[in-house]
């Protein structure tokens, strides 16, 4: 057993524990830090199989910037956890039985013992770049169009992620002081000739 | 010696980790979102498995996108989910049940 | 001009139909616009015109020795080698009843302007029995089987018309579907028979058939099918008996005899053409016209002696017990249709024609005599509130009893010579059935004796057995036929008279061929070449061929006859008759008590409208009731059509509950549909390993 | 070292040209007012027609495709038939739905916006030459549905809706990415071409079926196939009239052109096993569409599962596997696409501030109300039940008669049981419409939205006219798959 | 492609080549429909217009009689324009005899069926003119299409106007009615419709010529059989698929009961001498005993329930089933007839005999139904027991009511009696006992008809409402004396018909008696 199959094995180990806790830890923010470690442990085993890139950007994009969203939100909604707990007892063993015979039914057809390759030499090593340049040359040479596409799609969550969450609350009073300090004279203070006080009773 | 199989079996335990998770957690829409999270984990270990073990950077670079996308996924996700709490103050899954039959 | 008295014309044959024709649907249709007289004008006219030409076409053929005609109008539709037309064939036999037919008719017509004098359908009655005469000479005249079906249907949708005349009231309107309905089960055998004929005899015109059915080449009288595996039966059989079901359905023959004596609730004028003199009879014609196929089928043949014996017994009985005038009238024209039908079992058809056109003429005789009677009674027709009417109406009194006795056969009179041909023919049949007919026809006139003086006796002679209530004054005459019920049986508004002339007339005219004609007829008719080759008989079975070898005459045919046991018979009957009727009426009712249980059954007219009232009709409402609950809104669409759209409905609303509206079902859903197919997809993969 | 190539640049020009105005939109979005949302619209409706007349210019020569960006984008008949369709579709989206959203004051840019990307997703995935474009443009289509489903986001039931269309798509393409991991693992290429090419000759076929059965899931439940359909009533049902006017018709085509460039284009070499399993999925949506169909009360829902019961006869177009059949699947897609938007159209034309016009209730005594419109709903339901001469009759005999011909014969028998089953429900809408009296509130008049009026009846005189003049249609999408 | 079927049919009558006329035949209404809908919102507009309209179409039908080489037979006034050519469809019009009987007997009761519902149709008139018209033009379209597409275009198409005529403007249980009369039909057409598409692929083209020169196996023929059976038994209707009839008859107004009656059913026998005999011989030979048999039991049972029927209009439905019967038992005994025993000559008499009693039965249940209306019209009751002594009250129309009844039994003299009669030789020719028990209905028939009549027009008056009945107005008699001439004219002389099938009918005959399989 070599080092990097030890390495795996950890790592690989962590992140199905991490798993199993996301899916059944009680607290929803536990389970996103859960997440954050399994993301981290495969991150890990990513950089086993020489994909140091992708193992970097999974940690700054998932951890970085789309977990911390989860948090937020999580905290934000201050979901009563009590109850979501519910059921959770009662669905075990169909979640379980699920999950086990579907993971019967994809190992079987991949085929286990057929899959026992060994990896190649490492590609990018070999074409004499960096795991970096090697994707990017691909990224920028053959998936130019699928690249600008992802541009869009983050165009689109902008676009459709505004419109959902931000409100212009109406009701709310709140100072302008731009407009304060514009306003003259004649807006606020108006003149007005009265008749002197006096035979009010008269008035029918 | 890691090999191919090592990789596709934890792609595919953590697949089935992502449903059971689905199953399990019939109350709270954000973890669904998570195990959602945890399948695409799954999927892109494939992916740079598979790149790996094919010297082809086509797989990693599919990881690349599936990363983006799932940035922007999130994000309009947990926009709805925001606009559900704002609706029925819950996030429930066993709540939202108007529309049905 | 000489020729065209040996050619009988075509127009000359179309006029005596179409004129019938011509006055009905004037009378029909324009009635209101021409009144009363126009209407009946028009039709007595046509009519007439109609009866002198038939004459003139029965001269042509009986003494200017004309050929006979046959030839085709038009054709109805050629179907590859099958042809259907309209055309007439007129030989002896045709022309003798286009006489009959139309010299009834014409009487009836002349009787019914005062029998219906007052009646509000008048017009409309004109143009039904001018109709009938129409129907009627296109069923005799036809020379196929279609039209010889047309004919036979249109007579019974004028009878069906007739009997209901009076529509408001419930009995007639039950006899006349009860009519058309009986009629209807015989028409069901006659349909079978002529597509039978179709289909053995390649035609539907009688010459083609007739001529197979005498080659000797095709022998078609030898030909079998079996229509039940393993049961062979002669074709002409087949073929004759379901014809002759239709005989036995127009002619009123046991067991399709139910609907006659209640078609006595129409207007006494069309019992008289319809229900005794033509009408009934066209079973006879038809048999005898069809005597070339009859002659190929021993067994057919015996069928109609059994049948037609036991009409002419069994009915007759029936007759002495009834009240009514014209149902014993009724009942007498049953039994004498048996007679008939009796003749054409023994393959004597002459005889049967013979005593069909010497029955025409003294049975409407009867009925119009009673016709008379019911007029100048108000319309009362039970005869125990009768009695003495013989001072009231001379002429109907004796034209009555000149009917009667041509009827009960006495010497010289028409019926005489025929009733008594029939008899000497069945003596001398040897055919099965033969003795048991020869009983029954011998019983059956000491029986008619019996019924026949006895409606006499009660209805002319005797005590008055009526009141007449003076009270009324005019205005109200023996028109309507509602009249029943504003008086107590046996009150009448004033005294009974003779009827007028119109009524008087034809009895008159109708009596003296009910005297005479025999006399003068038995000879060509039966013995002589009265028929041509209309009629056919095989040499086996020539009866009358047989009796002919003794003709002497029609006198020695009488001295003969007196020697004879049915002359005793029947006089024994008029003696018993005069006895019980005439002279001691208590003996009558004595009598009744006596007998109780025969009384009882002939009452109950042997239970048979009974036993019809419950097996066909109500068996059939009942049976239809079950087939429509049970079989189409209970099963049909009960179970398999509102089922399986309920089967739909109540699967729907159950499995909509599965989109339970939680999220986790539905994922649930998804990931199972995908283990089903991976699943699948496993079990083809290792199927292939 | 980018390097372009011009000829690229040719083939998505009508992409280019729509993604260039919908970014122009989103500019003079931004700059005006909320009254002034009527130039958002006619120039949104310029985009889809500018574009189309792109793609009408750069029609490519029949039978004859050509790839662009390293096989990424393939630009053939298919693909431009799908587009023009998808762009009319897409624009009778936004005439139905004009005086809807503005009465409940959903006529935002984004609306626009998101229905313009959406249709710029479509386009990319009905072109897709790869997985990884088919990815993209599925999820651009599907990440702009989910928002327009929320977009009225003070409703809870489109909340609702929108969370379980996201959840559901979501873990949809998770799957659909774990089925195209296999397929590359399989075959080490991400070119549907390529994937294709090496079917025969694998290492590891296993790994190519069992990527094939996630990668039906995934187009089983873009198309809304039983048993991966569940989303499909609610969001019908949830989202507003006007949005589900284009997620009703629209994706469907682009469905069909996702599925044919997975399926056909990338494993056609499987096609033994994946028309097995549509032919399943095909009775089961048969089944199901039809019998849930009968219990809805709400015509959007009802519709919703109608819909679930015509994806059931575009598969059994597809299980043929032939271009004969694909031809036909893409005549009913188009022929669904333009029926169903008049369907939601009307529930559109028929909703009044307050009011959403979507029970089946709704439309009681229409023919007394309105004769010329309840006439065009009949003819859309006549057209939806498949009776002659509308044009779906006619599509639904060109998919039985592909699946007769397939030997798929106890297929086509089930179909049309299940479409006597489907039939009641459509002609309990007509009877609502004609043999009942129509309610005394309901009896106010109709809105007098001009173009919605003009568009929708020239629509529904459409599926008349089609009726007759299938044939041009017919023969082009032949042409179009060289069949 | 180029089979010799087509070239059969080719070759037109060269007075009428140039005319289009089966064309305007079906697309003159179907448009008129149109005008109808556009113009018609004053109710006598349209009125006026639909009978413009349909009699133009009635006048036009005229010359397709007169014109129709009926010696020569097979189709004339051939019609083909490419349709949709991959699939080789053709818009393929021609009639032969047989058709051009059952056109004209479209238009002629279309124009009396748009004068009936003149005064009794007071809502929506412009709607239900234009069902009518557009249902008549696709009737018409029906019997006129050579193509098999085009007729099952037609033959669903139908339903459409239909399903509104009944709908709107039925009775009380209009919906259910409506909903299974459209249902019911569509079920059985929609296997045809498989069928069609098998044919297809074994010929590679739509023409109804070319699926009867298609070679088929006897599997394929029992398949095909049965699609074709379903279809039309359900049209016919047949029993045990009858129950539809009586219901849509009884919800629907009188004018729809009358297209149903009198056209309608028609298409059901016109597709099984159109498609089962020339496609499916050698099975319809196979299985025509199935369709004997549910021909009798339809004649026996449904006389039975037509017997106790309540209810005039569901009577005269059950009459119908019983009727369309002999129409089926005169087909399908041909098969028996050519192959059996060799006489094709019977064989053509049991076929006229269908083809007369399909248009004998258009007439008679046409004008049954028309007078059933006249009633309803006044007292708004169908039940029998609402009614008796209408004689008294309506004597004009009382003889009407006993001479169709008449026709309805069968009476010699009356067109009814001309069709069943033919079969029943035929069918005698065939087996003594079918002919037996088809004529059953000689007993069975005229006992629920008269005892109808006996209820409804005999008798004393009992309902009040039934003594202040007026008798038949003008627009009524020229109704119900179309009808009774129609009636006469073909009973007394049938020739003029037959003789016009007659080329037609032998040429059918004649291709039944070469095997398929």
């Amino acid at each position: 057993m070599t080092f990097e199959l030890v390495c795996f094995y950890a790592f690989a180990a962590v992140a199905a524990l991490a798993a199993l806790s996301v899916i059944s830890v009680r607290n929803p923010v536990v389970a996103a830090l859960c997440l954050v470690l399994t993301f981290f442990s495969m991150a890990c085993v990513w950089l086993l199989a020489q994909a140091e890139f992708l193992a970097v950007a999974l940690v700054l994009v998932y951890v970085g910037a789309v977990m911390v969203l989860f948090l937020f939100v999580v905290m934000m909604l201050d979901v009563d956890l009590v109850p979501l707990r519910e059921g959770f007892v009662k669905f075990l063993p169909v979640g379980i039985g699920i999950a086990v015979v579907m993971l019967v039914e994809m190992l079987m057809l991949i085929g286990v013992r057929a899959m026992q390759v060994a990896p190649g030499p490492d590609p990018a090593a070999a074409a004499g770049k960096s795991n970096i340049g090697w994707l990017g040359e691909v990224l920028f040479r053959e998936f130019l169009l699928p690249f600008e596409v992802a541009a869009l799609i983050l165009t689109v969550g902008l676009i459709a992620a505004v419109p959902l969450t931000l409100r212009h609350r109406r009701g709310i009073k709140t100072q302008n002081p731009g407009r304060q300090v514009m306003v003259r004279r004649e807006d606020r203070v108006r003149l007005v000739k009265m008749d002197a006080e006096g035979n009010r009773e008269a008035s029918p | 010696m890691i090999t191919l199989a090592h990789f596709l079996v934890l792609g595919a335990l953590l697949f089935c980790i992502a449903v059971a998770g689905i199953f399990i957690n019939r109350k709270n829409v954000i973890v669904l979102l998570m195990c959602i999270e945890l399948m695409l984990l799954a999927v892109n270990t494939n992916f740079v498995a598979f790149s790996r073990y094919l010297g082809d950077a086509a797989g990693q670079v599919f990881v690349f996108f599936i990363l983006t996308v799932a940035a922007a996924e999130a994000a309009i996700g947990l926009a709805i989910l925001v606009v559900l709490f704002r609706n029925r103050a819950t996030i429930d899954v066993t709540g939202i049940d108007r529309l049905k039959g | 001009m000489k020729e065209g008295w040996f050619v009988i014309s075509k127009t000359m044959l179309l006029m005596i139909v179409l004129l019938p024709l011509f006055g009905a649907v004037l009378a029909g249709l324009f009635g209101r616009r021409i009144g009363r007289v126009g209407a009946h004008t028009v039709t007595i006219a046509g009519v007439a015109i109609s009866c002198a030409l038939s004459m003139v076409v029965l001269y042509q053929l009986v003494w200017g020795g004309a050929a006979t005609y046959n030839e085709n109008l038009y054709t109805w539709f050629t179907i590859g080698k099958y042809s259907a037309h309209v055309g007439f064939l007129v030989d002896r036999l045709t022309a003798m009843m286009m006489v009959v037919v139309t010299f009834v008719s014409l009487m009836v017509h002349v009787y019914t302007i005062g029998y219906m004098a007052e009646d509000d359908g008048y017009q409309r009655f004109f143009s039904y029995i001018a109709l009938f005469t129409f129907s009627m000479l296109m069923l005799v005249m036809s020379n196929n089987f279609l039209q010889l079906f047309f004919g036979w249907e249109a007579v019974g949708l004028v009878s069906y018309l007739l009997i209901g005349f009076w529509f408001k009231r419930p009995t007639a309107i039950f006899a006349n579907m009860k009519a058309f309905l009986v009629n209807r089960v015989g028409d069901f055998g006659f349909l079978l028979g002529i597509a039978g004929v179709l289909l053995w005899f390649g035609s539907l015109d009688y010459a083609s058939v007739f001529a197979v059915a005498q080659d000797p080449a095709i022998d078609i009288g030898s030909r079998t099918v079996e229509l039940l595996a393993g049961h062979p039966w002669h074709v002409a059989t087949i073929v004759c008996i379901c014809l002759f079901i239709g005989a036995m359905g127009k002619s009123a023959q046991v067991p399709l005899h139910v609907w006659l004596p209640d078609s006595m609730e129409g207007p006494t004028p069309i019992s008289a053409l319809i229900h005794a003199a033509t009408m009934v009879t066209a079973g006879i014609f038809m048999v005898a016209r069809m005597s070339p196929l009859f002659e190929l089928s021993e067994t057919a043949l015996t069928f109609i002696l059994v049948i037609g014996a036991t009409t002419a017994l069994f009915t007759g009985l029936i007759g002495v017990v009834q009240n009514d005038i014209k149902r014993v009238v009724a009942y007498s024209t049953l039994s004498q249709l048996g007679y008939m039908t009796v003749a054409l079992g023994v393959s004597a058809y002459s005889a049967a024609v013979f005593h069909l056109m010497t029955h025409a003429f003294f049975k409407a005789l009867l009925f119009l005599g009673a016709g008379s009677v019911i007029i100048a009674m108000h319309h009362e027709q039970d005869m125990r509130h009768m009695g003495g009417l013989r001072k009231y109406m001379p002429i109907t009194w004796i034209t009555m009893w000149i009917g009667s006795l041509a009827l009960a056969g006495t010497p010289f009179f028409s019926g005489f010579f025929s009733k008594d041909a029939i008899i000497e023919a069945v003596h001398e049949s040897h055919r099965s059935g033969a003795g048991y007919a020869y009983f029954c026809v011998m019983a059956g006139v000491f029986v008619t004796a019996l019924y026949s003086f006895r409606l006499l006796y009660l209805t002319f002679h005797g005590k008055e057995r009526f009141v007449v209530d003076d009270h009324h004054g005019h205005g109200h005459g023996h028109d309507a036929h509602d009249d029943h019920g504003h008086h107590a049986p046996g009150h009448l508004a004033h005294a009974p008279h003779e009827s007028p002339w119109v009524v008087t007339l034809p009895l008159v005219l109708l009596a003296i061929p009910s005297i005479a004609i025999g006399f003068f007829t038995i000879g060509p008719m039966l013995f002589g070449d009265g028929f041509g080759n209309a009629i056919f008989v095989r040499e086996a079975n020539d009866v009358i061929g047989e009796i002919g070898k003794g003709w002497h005459g029609a006198v020695g045919f009488v001295l003969h006859g007196i020697m004879q046991p049915p002359f005793w018979i029947a006089f024994a009957g008029f003696v018993v008759a005069t006895w019980i009727w005439l002279f001691r009426p208590g003996i009558a009712d004595a009598a009744e008590r006596a007998l109780k249980p025969i009384h009882t059954l002939l009452m109950n007219k042997y239970w048979i409208d009974n036993l019809y009232q419950a097996v066909f009709a109500r068996g059939g409402i009942g049976l239809g009731r079950g087939l429509w609950r049970v079989g189409d809104a209970g099963l049909i669409d009960g179970v398999v059509v509102n089922g399986s759209a309920r089967l739909v409905d109540r699967v729907s609303t159950a499995v909509r509950r599965l989109q339970s509206g939680y999220l986790y079902h539905y994922a649930f859903a998804m990931i199972l549909g995908l283990i089903l197919l991976l699943a699948g997809l496993w079990w083809i993969v290792a199927r292939a390993a | 070292m980018i390097e372009f190539n011009p000829n690229d640049l040719r083939a998505v020009l009508p992409e280019l040209v729509l993604l260039g105005a919908t970014c122009a939109i989103l500019l003079v979005d931004l700059f005006i007012k909320p009254a002034q949302r009527d130039i958002t619209h006619w120039l949104s409706l310029l985009a889809l027609a500018v574009t189309a007349v792109f793609v009408w210019n750069g029609f490519p020569v029949p039978g004859q495709g050509t790839l662009a960006f390293n096989g990424m984008f393939v630009h053939d008949g298919i693909a431009a038939t799908l587009k023009l369709f998808i762009l009319l579709t897409a624009a009778l989206t936004f005439v139905y739905g004009r005086n809807y959203l503005g009465e409940r004051g959903l006529r935002i840019g984004e609306f626009y916006l998101l229905v313009l990307f959406a249709t710029l997703g479509m386009m990319l995935l009905v072109s897709a030459g790869s997985l990884i474009t088919a990815y993209l443009g599925l999820e651009l289509l599907a990440l702009s549905s989910y928002a327009l489903v929320a977009l009225n986001r003070d409703s809870a039931v489109s909340a609702e809706a929108a969370i379980k269309y996201f959840v559901l798509g979501a873990l949809a393409s998770g799957l659909l990415l774990y089925g195209m991991s296999m397929v590359y693992g399989a075959t080490g290429t991400l070119d549907l071409a390529r994937i294709h090419a090496s079917t025969g000759s694998l290492q590891h076929p296993n790994l190519l079926a069992i990527g094939l059965v996630f990668i039906v899931v995934g187009v089983a439940f873009k198309l809304g196939a039983v048993p991966f359909h569940m989303w499909l009533p609610d969001v019908y049902h949830g989202a507003p009239t006007a949005v589900t006017t284009f997620i009703g018709s629209a994706p469907k085509l682009a469905a069909f052109g996702m599925a044919y460039r997975l399926l056909e284009g990338g494993l056609g070499g499987l096609s033994a096993q994946w028309t097995l399993m549509l032919a399943l999925l095909a009775v089961a949506s048969l089944a199901v569409g039809n019998l849930f169909a009968i219990a809805q009360t709400n015509l959007k829902r009802m519709l919703a599962y109608s819909t679930i019961s015509h994806v059931g006869f575009l598969l059994t177009g597809f299980v043929g596997a032939t271009p004969a059949g694909y031809a036909a699947a893409m005549f009913y897609a188009i022929s669904y696409a333009l029926t169903a938007a008049v369907a939601f159209g009307m529930i559109a034309l028929l909703a009044r501030r307050g009011f959403e016009a979507e029970e089946i209730d709704d439309f009681r005594g229409l023919n007394q109300r309105s004769p010329w419109y309840a006439g065009i709903m009949a003819i859309t339901m006549f057209s939806l039940a498949g009776v002659p001469p509308l044009f779906g009759f006619f599509a639904k005999l060109l998919v039985l008669k592909s699946a007769i011909d397939a030997g798929f014969l106890w297929l086509a028998i089930v179909a049309i049981v299940f479409a006597i089953i489907g039939l009641y429900y459509y002609l309990r809408v007509v009877k609502v419409m004609y043999f009942d009296a129509p309610a005394d509130t309901e009896s106010l008049p109709l809105p007098a939205d001009r173009p919605l009026r003009w568009v929708i009846s020239i629509n529904g005189l459409a599926l008349l006219a089609l009726g007759f003049l299938w044939g041009p249609l017919f023969d082009w999408c032949n042409r179009a798959f060289g069949a | 492609m180029d089979r010799c079927p087509r070239r059969l049919i080719e070759g037109n009558d060269e007075t009428m080549a140039h005319w289009p006329l089966l064309s305007i035949l079906v697309w003159l209404p179907i448009i008129g429909a149109l005008a109808v809908l556009a113009f018609g919102r004053r109710a006598d507009t349209a009125r006026w217009l639909t009978l413009l309209v349909a009699l133009a179409t009635f006048v036009l039908s005229i010359p397709l009689y007169l014109h129709y080489d009926a010696a020569r037979g097979g189709m004339q006034f051939v019609e083909s324009h490419a349709w949709i050519d991959s699939l080789k469809v053709f818009y393929a019009l021609g009639v032969d005899g047989i058709a051009v009987a059952l056109v004209v007997l479209t238009t002629f009761t279309s124009v009396l069926v748009i004068v009936g519902a003149w005064g009794s149709i007071d809502t929506r008139v412009s709607q239900y003119m234009a069902a009518m018209l557009a249902l008549e033009g696709m009737l018409i379209g029906v019997f006129a299409a050579t193509d098999a597409l085009l007729f099952y275009v037609f033959f669903e198409a139908m339903l459409i106007p239909m399903f509104i005529i009944i709908g709107i403007w039925g009775g009380p249980r209009r919906v259910y009615a409506t909903l299974k009369f459209f249902i019911y039909t569509f079920l059985g057409s929609i296997f045809m419709l498989v069928g069609l598409i098998y044919l297809h692929m074994q010929t590679g083209e739509f023409s109804i010529a070319a699926f009867a020169a298609a070679n088929l196996d006897m599997k394929e023929q029992a398949w095909l059989f049965f699609a074709f059976l379903i279809a039309f038994a359900i049209k016919v209707p047949m029993w045990p698929v009858h129950t539809w009839l009586p219901d849509a008859h009884v919800e629907a107004p009188t004018g729809g009961s009358v297209i149903l009656a009198a056209i309608m059913l028609k298409v059901g026998g016109y597709g099984f001498i159109r498609f089962s005999l020339p496609i499916t011989p050698d099975a319809s030979q196979e299985y025509a005993w199935v369709v004997i048999a549910m021909s009798l039991v339809a004649v026996v049972y449904i006389g039975y329930v037509a017997l106790v029927q309540d209810d005039m209009k569901k009577l005269i439905a059950y009459s119908s089933i019983a009727h369309m019967a002999f129409v089926t038992l005169g087909i399908f005994i041909t098969l028996a007839l050519v192959r059996t025993h060799a006489n094709a000559d019977a064989a053509r008499l049991g076929l006229q005999g269908a083809m007369v009693q399909m248009v004998s039965h258009g007439f008679v249940s046409g004008a049954m139904f028309s007078c059933i209306g006249v009633l309803y019209d006044r007292l708004h009751s169908r039940m029998i027991k609402d009614y008796g002594g209408v004689v008294n009250v309506m004597p004009w129309y009382a003889a009407f009511f006993v001479l169709f009844a008449m026709a309805n039994c069968g009476l010699p003299g009356t067109s009814g009696f001309v069709g069943e009669f033919m079969v029943i030789l035929a069918a005698f020719q065939d087996n003594a006992w079918v002919a037996a028990v088809a004529a059953f209905t000689l007993i069975i028939g005229a006992a629920y008809t008269l005892w109808l009549v006996k209820r409804v027009i005999f008798g004393e008056v009992t309902n009040p409402k039934v003594a202040k009945l007026d008798d038949l107005d003008a627009r009524e008699w020229i109704v119900l004396g179309s009808f009774a001439a129609a009636v006469l004219v073909v009973g007394i002389y049938p020739k003029p018909l037959t003789d016009l099938m007659e080329t037609s009918v032998q040429q059918i005959v004649s291709a039944l008696l070469v095997s398929k399989a």
